[in-house]
C-alpha cells in the first residue's frame, strides 16, 4: 500500500517546478467561483419559491371590487363570507381589513392625502381544510349570485410564474456548471499538452528506458489533481465569503451566515464537492490527454 | 540476438546516413561500433533502443522482428535494453540515486530492493559520495558514469553505450569496460560505441566499422 | 594574464574542492589542465570565466583583479575570453550557425561582417553541411565543434576549452588542437583541461595537473 | 537602421515557445475588455450627463400646488403667469397641460379610474433668454405674493445630483482602469521572473558570453509587448462587440453603434489606446522585472 502510494506520488517528470507558472489553479479557482454563486443563488431560489409556494397552496383570495352601481359595501362582502364559510372544505375565511389593504397599495399609489377617501376594494383571505380540494368554478358562480363581480384566486398565475422562475434558475445554474466543467476540461487538456511538449524530452526517456504510458499518465493526472484541487478550494472559499457577505449584510447583524441563503444540507453538501468535482474532471483530462498524446508517439 | 537486413536509415529528406546495413550479433558477443564523427553511430544505436524505425530493411532484435511489433509491447522489450547516451540525459530535478533508480521503479521494483542494490552500483563506479547530488552539481565523468549505472542497473539482456567514456580518465575507463565485461560474461550482449581508439586497440574484442554508411566487421587478436 | 594567488574553493558546506592553489601563466602560453574526474578541472575554469567567485584567495585576470571588479565591467570582460563548455551549452531552437554568431551579435557585430566570418569557420571545422542544423539533430562530435567554433569566432584574448576533443576521433582532435594552436600563434593563451591523454603527450605545451585540490606543474619536452 | 531593427526582435531565448502556455494574453485581454467596458460606460455617462445638463440649465419649472382653501387654481395659475411674463430674462412661461401632468404622474400612481378626479398640482414650463439670469429669491417671493405656495424650481437639485454621478462614474471608471493597469503589470511580472527561471541556462549563457543585461532585459520586453498587445486588441475587440451588440439591441435596427453611446472623437481614440497601453505597461514592467532579476545574478 505504502508502495502504491509512492507510485502514486511518483515525480519523475519536474511538472510542480513548471507549473508554478501554470494558469490551471487560476482558471479553476474562477470558474468553482462561478460554480459555486450560480449554485447557491439557483438553490436558493429553487428552496425559497418551494417554500413559498407551500405556503401559498393552501390558501385563496376572493376580491370584491369598488361598488360600481352604489351597492353597500358591507353588505357584499357579508353575503360573500357567508358563502365562503358555508362551502366544504373551506377551513377559515377572513377579510382583511381597510388599513392592510391601504397598506398592500401604498408602495404603488404612494403616501398621499387622498388615500382615505379612495374607494378601495375588499378582500378576503380563505384557507382551505389540509388536503380539501374545492370546485373553483362553482364557487365561482355561488359567489357571482351572492355578490356581483366578486373574483376568486388561487395564485395559480403566481404559483406557475414561481415555479417557471425556480425551474428556470435551477436550468441556468445547471447550464453554468456544464459550461464551467468544459472550460475546465479545456483548460487542464490544453496546459497538459503544453507540459507534455515542455518535458517532451523527459517522457522520451522515460519511454525509453521502458515506461508504460500509464507510468507517465500517473504523474500528469496527479500534477492535474492537485492544482485543480487547490485552485477550486480557493474559488469555493471566495465564494463562501462573498455569499457570508452579502448574507451579513441583507440580515445586518442577527443573522448565521449561510442559513439565511436556506440552503439545506444536501444543498451545501452540493457547493462543497464542486473543487473534488474539478479535481475529479482535472485528473480525469489530464490522463485521457496524456494517453492520447503519448499513443503518437514512438 | 540483433540482426540487420539491409537496413537503411535517412532523416527526413537528406542522404541516407545508414545505407544497407547487414549483420548479425550472437548473443552474448561483445563488439566495439567505431567510425568518423557523424559516421552514423549514434543513429545505428538508436535504431536499436527503438527510438527511431530505419526507412527500409529488417531489424531482429532478441527474437522479435521489430517491424511487427505492437506498441504496447514495446516497454517490455526496452526494459531488456540498457542505454548509456552520448548525452547521458539525466533528469536534472533527480539526484543521482533517483536517476539510477528509474529504470527499476519504472519496471515496478520494490522499494527496499532499489536502494540498497542502486547504492552498492554507484559505491562501485566511485560515486559513493554523491548519491544525493543532482546532475548539475556533477562533474562531467561523475554524470557519465551515472548515466552508465542507470544503464545497467536492471542487468539488461542487450547494452548499448554511445561514448561512455569520452569524459572520464584512462583509469576509470578501464574499470567501466571491466563492468561491461562483467556483464558480458554473465550474459548481456554489448555494444559500444567509441572514438577511444586505445581502448579499443586494448580489448580483444571485434570492431564493427561504420563509413560512408556501410559497416564492415574487423575481428582482433584472433577472437569471434 | 593569469594569476592564482592562494586561491579556494568550496561548495556551499562541503570540502574545498581547490585548495590554496597559486599559479602564474604568462599572456601567449598554452597549458593543459590534467586530473582525475572530479578533481576540480571545470570548476578551476568556472572561476576563470567569471562565473564563479573563490571561497578565498586572488585572481587577476588580463590585468584586472577580479575581486573589485563591478558587475558593469563584466560583459566587456568575457568577451575577451572564449569558452568551450565540457557539456557544450548550445541554445536548442538556434541553428549552428546561429549559436556561433551568438557572441559577435552579443557584441553588436554588424550582420555582414557576421555571417561570412561564421560560415568560414564552421566549414573549417567540417560542418560546412549543417550550418542550419539545430543541436538536436547534430551527432555528439558535431555539436562539439559547434562549441568550440563558438568560443573562438571572437578570437578571445584568453581561451577556456573543458574536454574539448571528448566526443570526435583523433583525426578531428588533432584538427582541433591546431586551430587552438593557430589562434595561440596569434597571441591568445590557451587552456585545455582534458583527459585524453594520447593528445596530450603528442603535444609539447606544458601540463597543470589537479590532484587534491591542489595544482602541479609539468613541463614537456624542454617547453617553458 | 534594419540592423537595430534585426536587434530588437532578436530572439536567442527561445521565449516565444514556451509562451504559448503564457497566460499573459489571456490576462491581459480579460483586463483590456473590463476597462473597455468600463471606461465606454463612464464617458456615455458623463457625456449624457453633460448634454442633459446644457438641456436643462437654461429652464425653470414653476410648481402651484393643490389649492389649499379653495381659491381658484385657474385665477392663481394666470396670476402667477402674470408676473413671469413680466420678468426681465424669462423668454417663455407655458402651462403644462393637465393631460401632460397626469402622463407624468401616472407611472407612479398607476392608470386608475379615479385619476381625473384627483386635484393636480399645475407646473409652469419657464424658459429663460440665452445668457440671461433671473433673481431667483426676488421671483420667488413676487410670486409668493401673486400666488401663495408657489414653488420654483431651478433644478438645481437635479444638476447637482447629475453631476456627482457623472463624476462618480468617471472616478470609477479612473479606478478601475488603474486597477487593471496594476493587474497587467503584476500579471507580467509574475509571467516574467517565471520565464526568467524557465530559461535560468540560457540567460547564464548568455551573460558567459559577454551580453549585458539590456541586451537580455530587450528580448523579454519584446516578447511581453506582443503578448500584452495580442491580448489587448483581443480585449478590445471582444468590449467593442458587446458594445455595438448592446447599440443595436437598445436602439432596435435603425442606429450606427458607436454614435449611440455618444462618444466623441477623442473619447475613441482613448479607448483604442487600451491595447497601446497595455503593451506599454507590459514591456515596462518585463524590462523593469529582468534588469532587476539579472542584477541579483553574478
Ligand atoms: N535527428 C536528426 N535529424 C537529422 N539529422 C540527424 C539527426 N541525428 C543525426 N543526424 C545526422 O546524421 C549523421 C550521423 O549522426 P550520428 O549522431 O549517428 O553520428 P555519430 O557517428 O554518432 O557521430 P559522433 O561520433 O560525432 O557522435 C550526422 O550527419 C547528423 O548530423
Ligand atoms: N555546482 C556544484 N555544486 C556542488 N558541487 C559541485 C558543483 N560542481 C562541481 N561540484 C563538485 O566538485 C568536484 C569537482 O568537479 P569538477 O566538475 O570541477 O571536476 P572535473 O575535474 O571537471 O571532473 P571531470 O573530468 O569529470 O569533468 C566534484 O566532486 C563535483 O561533484
Ligand atoms: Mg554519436
Ligand atoms: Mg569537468
Amino acid at each position: 500500500m505504502r508502495q502504491r502510494l509512492a507510485g502514486l506520488a511518483r515525480r519523475d517528470l519536474a511538472l510542480a517546478r513548471s507549473d508554478r507558472r501554470s494558469y490551471v489553479p487560476g482558471i479553476v479557482a474562477v470558474l468553482v467561483f462561478l460554480a459555486t454563486l450560480a449554485l447557491v443563488l439557483a438553490l436558493t431560489l429553487a428552496g425559497a419559491a418551494g417554500r413559498f409556494q407551500a405556503g401559498l397552496s393552501g390558501t385563496l383570495t376572493v376580491e370584491i371590487p369598488v361598488p360600481a352601481g352604489g351597492q353597500a359595501g358591507e353588505a357584499r362582502l357579508a353575503r360573500a363570507l357567508e358563502v365562503l364559510r358555508q362551502t366544504p372544505g373551506i377551513a377559515a375565511a377572513d377579510p382583511l381589513s381597510r388599513e392592510h389593504i391601504a397598506g398592500l397599495l401604498e408602495p404603488w399609489l404612494g403616501k398621499f392625502a387622498g388615500l382615505e377617501d379612495l374607494p378601495l376594494p375588499q378582500l378576503i383571505d380563505v384557507r382551505l381544510a389540509p388536503g380539501a380540494t374545492v370546485d373553483l368554478a362553482a364557487l365561482g358562480a355561488r359567489l357571482e349570485t351572492a355578490a356581483p363581480g366578486t373574483n376568486v384566486d388561487d395564485h395559480r398565475r403566481w404559483l406557475v410564474s414561481l415555479q417557471r422562475l425556480a425551474r428556470l434558475a435551477v436550468g441556468l445554474a445547471v447550464l453554468i456548471v456544464v459550461l464551467v466543467a468544459a472550460a475546465a476540461a479545456a483548460a487542464v487538456a490544453f496546459a497538459t499538452r503544453a507540459g507534455l511538449s515542455v518535458h517532451h524530452d523527459a517522457v522520451d526517456l522515460l519511454h525509453l528506458i521502458g515506461a508504460e504510458d500509464r507510468y507517465i499518465a500517473r504523474q500528469f493526472a496527479h500534477e492535474a489533481l492537485i492544482l485543480a484541487f487547490k485552485g477550486g478550494l480557493a474559488g469555493l472559499v471566495a465564494a463562501v465569503a462573498i455569499l457570508a457577505a452579502i448574507a451579513f449584510a441583507a440580515t445586518r447583524l442577527d443573522a448565521v451566515p449561510l442559513p439565511a441563503f436556506g440552503l439545506t444540507g444536501g444543498d451545501i453538501a452540493l457547493v462543497a464537492a464542486l473543487p473534488l468535482a474539478a479535481a475529479a474532471i482535472a485528473t480525469v483530462t489530464a490522463w485521457r490527454t496524456t494517453m492520447r498524446a503519448l499513443a503518437r508517439m514512438v | 540476438m540483433v540482426r540487420f537486413e539491409n537496413v537503411g536509415l535517412r532523416y527526413g529528406l537528406g542522404p541516407e546516413v545508414l545505407r544497407d546495413i547487414s549483420f548479425e550479433l550472437a548473443a552474448g558477443s561483445f563488439h566495439f561500433l567505431t567510425g568518423l564523427s557523424g559516421a552514423g553511430k549514434s543513429s545505428l544505436l538508436s535504431l536499436l533502443y527503438l527510438s527511431r524505425r530505419p526507412s527500409r530493411g529488417l531489424i531482429t532484435l532478441l527474437d522479435r522482428d521489430l517491424a511487427t511489433i505492437r506498441r504496447t509491447e514495446l516497454p517490455a522489450l526496452r526494459r531488456r535494453i540498457g542505454v548509456v547516451f552520448q548525452d547521458f540525459r539525466l533528469l536534472d530535478h533527480l539526484s543521482a540515486l533517483d536517476n539510477v533508480a528509474l529504470p527499476l521503479r519504472v519496471a515496478g521494483a520494490r522499494e527496499d530492493q532499489v536502494r540498497a542494490h542502486v547504492i552498492e552500483l554507484l559505491t562501485w563506479v566511485g560515486l559513493g559520495d554523491h548519491l544525493h547530488a543532482k546532475p548539475a552539481t556533477l562533474s562531467g565523468g561523475q554524470k557519465q558514469r551515472v548515466a552508465i549505472a542507470r544503464a545497467v542497473i536492471t542487468r539488461p539482456r542487450l547494452l548499448l553505450a554511445d561514448e561512455p567514456t569520452g569524459n572520464v580518465d584512462d583509469k576509470i575507463a578501464v574499470r567501466l569496460l571491466h563492468l561491461f565485461e562483467e556483464l558480458n560474461r554473465m550474459g548481456t550482449t554489448v555494444i559500444i560505441a567509441t572514438h577511444n581508439t586505445g581502448l579499443v586497440a586494448r580489448s580483444h574484442h571485434p570492431e564493427l566499422r561504420l563509413e560512408g554508411g556501410d559497416l564492415t566487421r574487423h575481428a582482433r587478436r584472433g577472437a569471434a
